[in-house]
């Protein structure tokens, strides 16, 4: 988990740097400061439980699995990427590891996930769909639709809200009257819990509890992780129009890489840490070059696939 | 439409039917009756009333291998449900770079003549044209809507499906086993020499009733039913123009921004050297379809319009919009 | 109050009748057995509150004050008819008595009255705007996204959902888990009321109550008005295939009618309400001819009144 | 756009703003910045993520007299609030016989260039030619942007105001006080013989761009920038035309289905003896919005399309779709 934790963090620093140096282009939406709620979610999920995402997602298809080389070379536009980079940023998947993609329009994830576990139920397969989203999305009515046709139907879905303070500059007290997501889980008879986002084991934990539930028909839970986004809302984002430094440098000293280091000081030998750090780092800079060295795609290709 | 969905079902494990009134009600128009209890409820499943949901949860369970059958029981609500379509179902497949398909049937039914008013009468299918990644199908021959169905449930693609109220009571001979009609290829309807008519789904029958108005002017009119309209089978409009020389295109879709100025533009590019005369179209006026029988005649398109068309196409008449 | 569901009782009666003898075309969805709602909701409004309603909705719009003949004009599709034949029997609206229109897109009356709401608050009018809703609506997720943005600015909204058992063939049961609709309000910080939808003195008493609330600045409230659809859900459904004959039987017992004269049996003198009921018929009758008299629209007006 | 908005709000009390990111933020592409501040939060609000019912509380408060103006922060999410715009601001006003009208200025802005996808890329303006009940406006020049604002804020209907991206940071003269220019007029941004080049927003630019990348091979074009395309002002195409005699319209929209093809069978039934050639469309191909430059550049329209279409217009080169 700290591997994965750490990856994300350093995969986000260097598209980012990547990104401001020119060499990436389109729209770049940091996951950082949130690495403990796609680590704990994804590792308390199987290889074959899906998962999907939003325009945020470079952490959850990370932490699910997928292929850093691959993500990057889809960053960079080239044919080696996920999508051949016909999706770049806010669309990898990686069906080969459950990623089924990111729906940047938001509440979009809460669909994807409702009908793959429609899937799962139909096929009574013993699969668990997890859908990612931003409180932003508890606005769409589509969020609520899902949650309901999910309970009614006791399907196998595992919906995370990452409360992560803001849907861009708009804080979630302004978006709605009761500050807990979890408290909309009521109306639809289904669990709402509400878990520390910055704790990659409370994450976990409260994930394997939902993700058991439903793979025994239990049906749908929602969770909402509550985190704080450190960078803007994409990169370039003028920050300062709603939020001040001060508040962003003191959610910065809760920092998900540390609480795990503070959690675990006595339980993992000194070394270990910076050993998995090192490893990280030549598989971030491998995936880099990797995704330098690639071709890009073949104009032509982009004419394939489509009615 | 039953027995090709039950078919459809038999067939395929993967494939299985959400809708609102589908199970016990077997459908508005009865196109499930008997359905959810030959193959159980959890393949014909009834739905609450939220169409983005039950079109979006569709494109998530056709990522993962299904092939739903979506109804959405009045063309109109597809505006509700607008977003799980274009921007989901048709282009998860491409932007995956062809690492998921969203194969999915979305069914639906539209036009006018039941006198349900403004939003519950409109023809809509003109939009999807203009969305790549769908295909759009309106059968006319109940032989049709079972052979092009068969074809929609096997395509890995999203289709959209489109009949018509006025048409679910149409009877006609239908072959058992029933061929699968490949997308893309319309059929001539009716021989004719002078002009040639083009349409979908009820206006392929209104067109064949106006070319037996115009038989007895003298006029001889050739039909076309394009059946599909991604992908839209320009060639046989072509081959058919080289011999009538002369073009109306109808459907019962407001004329303004409708399929027909798709049509007619290819056909003038592809084809400017067959005409004789302008291609004309035959759509409804651009307002919304009122209630009232007498304003709904005025608006609608119809076989007196379409013959009317023919007309100016011929230079019979002077044309006016 | 009597008046107005005697008046609505007979309404949709004498329809019913014309639409089976062909007088009528289009569908037709009866509103009998929920009069009590439509009076209760009505009788507790001011003339300049506004109501938006469904496809059900002829009990709506005489509660709120609309005149019978052009409402009866309206359905036989004649000039004189609310809407000069455009609309029909899912469309009637009488801006003149705040009755701001019916839409059978099922949960659009949600959205209607919150815009209404949202310019009596930016006019600081002390206005108050109802949406009448059946419990289908619930599914949908505008009626969340409606509820969520009346409640974070404190819309002077009143939402009714007509829980009548039914949408069309479904059973409440079948669409939400948990089923008491009022239950959705709690995660939306508002408040939600069950009322016995057959009682029309409890129902205008809540409404009384959200309405000040709603007058007074207080935000939306959500009503739950448990009634029964007495007919088929459109004139020619076939109900048999969904709900058998002894349960309607059984519900009509429940007649909001009786339930007034019973209430009122020692208030009342005798003999005052048949002269309600006489004059409600007179009414009715006169309106009929008023539609059968009046002329076809010109059909050239199809073509005006839109860009 | 800012200061067209802010004529809009201090002109009328009646107009306010509803979208995302507007108040604090001055919206994602600043045209609202500093109105929050200057009107007040309850005029410029604020929006959850909610587009269906964000444009359905705008047709709300618009029957009650108000005017808002309502943003739509992508185009792509035009499908998440469909229904409101076109089963209800559409309609209310002409299903309701008149008693009420829907006056609202749906803005936003869309097309490709910011590699932000396929779902944040889309050019959907020509649905709505086929949605009776709406005017489309889509700006070009700075000065128009507020000339054309100022009119539809004004008119009793619901319009579809759409930018591009691409455009928000054009600068040119605008007069003060700026005039309403009436909805319907195009105007000739160019003159020339040869051909004329139709376009809309951002196309006008590059068919400019064309223009001057022709006039070296010798072709003159003229170029018309429609500006509305409901109303859609034929005339000015076919007087045009009288004097031209060829015809390419130009729209970063997918060609398949797109407004183009309403204009060209417009013209082509108005004014077939005009035409020397067939006239054809430049726009993009049916497929979703790819994320890499390479290939974006392969499927949407540009000045090299428009370019090669107006060569083989005028014959210079064979047409292949
Ligand atoms: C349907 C839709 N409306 C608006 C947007 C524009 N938008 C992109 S991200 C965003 C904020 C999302 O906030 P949240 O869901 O909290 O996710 P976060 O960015 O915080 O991860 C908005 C409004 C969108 N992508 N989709
Ligand atoms: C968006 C939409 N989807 C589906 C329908 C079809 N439809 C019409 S009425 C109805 C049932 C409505 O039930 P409810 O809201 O309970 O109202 P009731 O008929 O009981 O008054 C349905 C599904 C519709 N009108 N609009
Ligand atoms: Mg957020
Ligand atoms: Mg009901």
């Amino acid at each position: 988990m700290f591997r994965l934790m750490y990856t994300i963090r350093r995969f986000e620093v260097t598209m980012e740097r990547a990104h401001l140096e020119g060499e990436l282009y389109g729209p770049f939406h940091s996951s950082m400061g949130q690495e403990a709620v796609s680590a704990g979610v994804c590792s308390a999920l199987r290889l074959d439980d899906v998962v999907a995402s939003t325009h945020r997602g470079h952490g959850h298809a990370i932490a699910k699995g997928a292929v850093l080389g691959r993500i990057c070379a889809e960053l960079w536009g080239r044919s080696t990427g996920y999508c051949q980079g016909k999706g770049g940023s806010m669309h990898i998947v990686s069906m080969d590891h459950g990623f089924v993609g990111q729906s940047p329009i938001i509440g979009g994830s809460g669909l994807l996930a409702t009908g793959a576990a429609l899937a799962f139920d139909l096929n009574r397969e013993e699969r668990v769909a997890v859908a990612f989203m931003g409180d932003g999305a508890v606005g769409q009515g589509v969020f609520h639709e899902s949650l309901n046709l999910a309970a009614i139907w006791r399907l196998p879905v595992v919906f995370v809200v990452e409360n992560n303070g803001y849907a861009h500059s708009f804080r979630a007290e302004q978006m709605q009257v009761n500050p807990d997501i979890a408290s909309r889980a009521a109306g639809f008879g289904i669990p709402g819990v509400v878990v520390d986002g910055i704790d990659v084991f409370a994450v976990r934990e409260a994930t394997r509890t939902a993700a058991a539930r439903a793979r025994e028909g239990g049906g749908p839970s929602l969770i909402e992780a509550k985190c704080y986004r450190w960078r803007g809302h994409n990169l370039g984002d003028a920050e300062h129009l709603y939020r001040a430094r001060e508040e962003v440098e003191e959610a910065r000293r809760n920092d998900p890489l540390e609480r795990f280091r503070a959690a675990t000081f006595d339980l993992i030998p000194p070394g270990v840490l910076e050993e998995i750090e090192a490893a990280a780092e030549e598989e971030i800079d491998e995936a880099v070059r990797f995704a330098r060295q690639s071709p890009p795609p073949d104009p032509l290709t982009a004419l394939e696939g489509s009615f | 439409m039953r027995e090709a969905q039950a078919d459809a079902l038999s067939a395929d494990d993967r494939v299985f039917i959400m809708g609102q009134e589908l199970g016990e009600y077997g459908g508005v128009f009865r196109a499930t009756e008997g359905l959810a209890e030959r193959f159980g409820a959890h393949r014909v499943r009834d739905m609450p009333i939220a169409e983005q949901s039950m079109l979006g949860a569709g494109v998530g369970a056709a990522i993962m291998g299904m092939r739903p059958i979506v109804e959405v029981m009045f063309m109109d609500f597809i505006a509700c449900g607008m977003d799980a379509i274009v921007n989901h179902a048709a282009k998860v497949g491409y932007m995956s770079g062809d690492q998921m398909r969203a194969p999915m049937v979305i069914r639906t039914q539209g036009g006018s003549g039941t006198h349900h008013g403004s939003q519950h009468s409109q023809t809509l299918e003109s939009w999807f044209l203009h969305v790549p990644g769908l295909a759009v199908v309106v059968p006319f021959t109940p032989s049709d809507v079972k052979g092009l169905f068969k074809t929609s449930i096997r395509v890995d693609h999203p289709v959209l499906f489109v009949e018509h109220r006025a048409l679910y009571r149409t009877r006609g001979a239908v072959s058992d086993p029933v061929e699968p009609i490949p997308l893309g290829k319309g059929v001539i309807r009716r021989r004719g020499d002078d002009v040639t008519v083009v349409g979908i789904g009820k206006s392929v029958g209104q067109a064949q009733i106006a070319a037996r108005l115009l038989e007895e002017e003298g006029v001889s009119v050739e039909v076309i039913d394009l059946r599909t309209l991604v992908p839209l089978d320009v060639d046989l409009v072509l081959e058919s123009l080289a011999h009538t020389h002369h073009l109306v295109v109808a459907h019962e879709a407001v004329e303004r921004g409708g399929w027909a100025g798709e049509l007619v533009s290819r056909v003038v590019a592809e084809g400017f050297d067959e005409l004789d005369a302008p291609p004309l179209r035959a759509g409804s006026r651009p307002v919304p379809v009122p209630f009232a029988k007498e304003l709904e005649a005025e608006m609608i398109a119809d076989e007196r319009l379409i013959a009317q068309r023919v007309r100016q196409a011929l230079g019979m008449v002077e044309y006016a919009p």
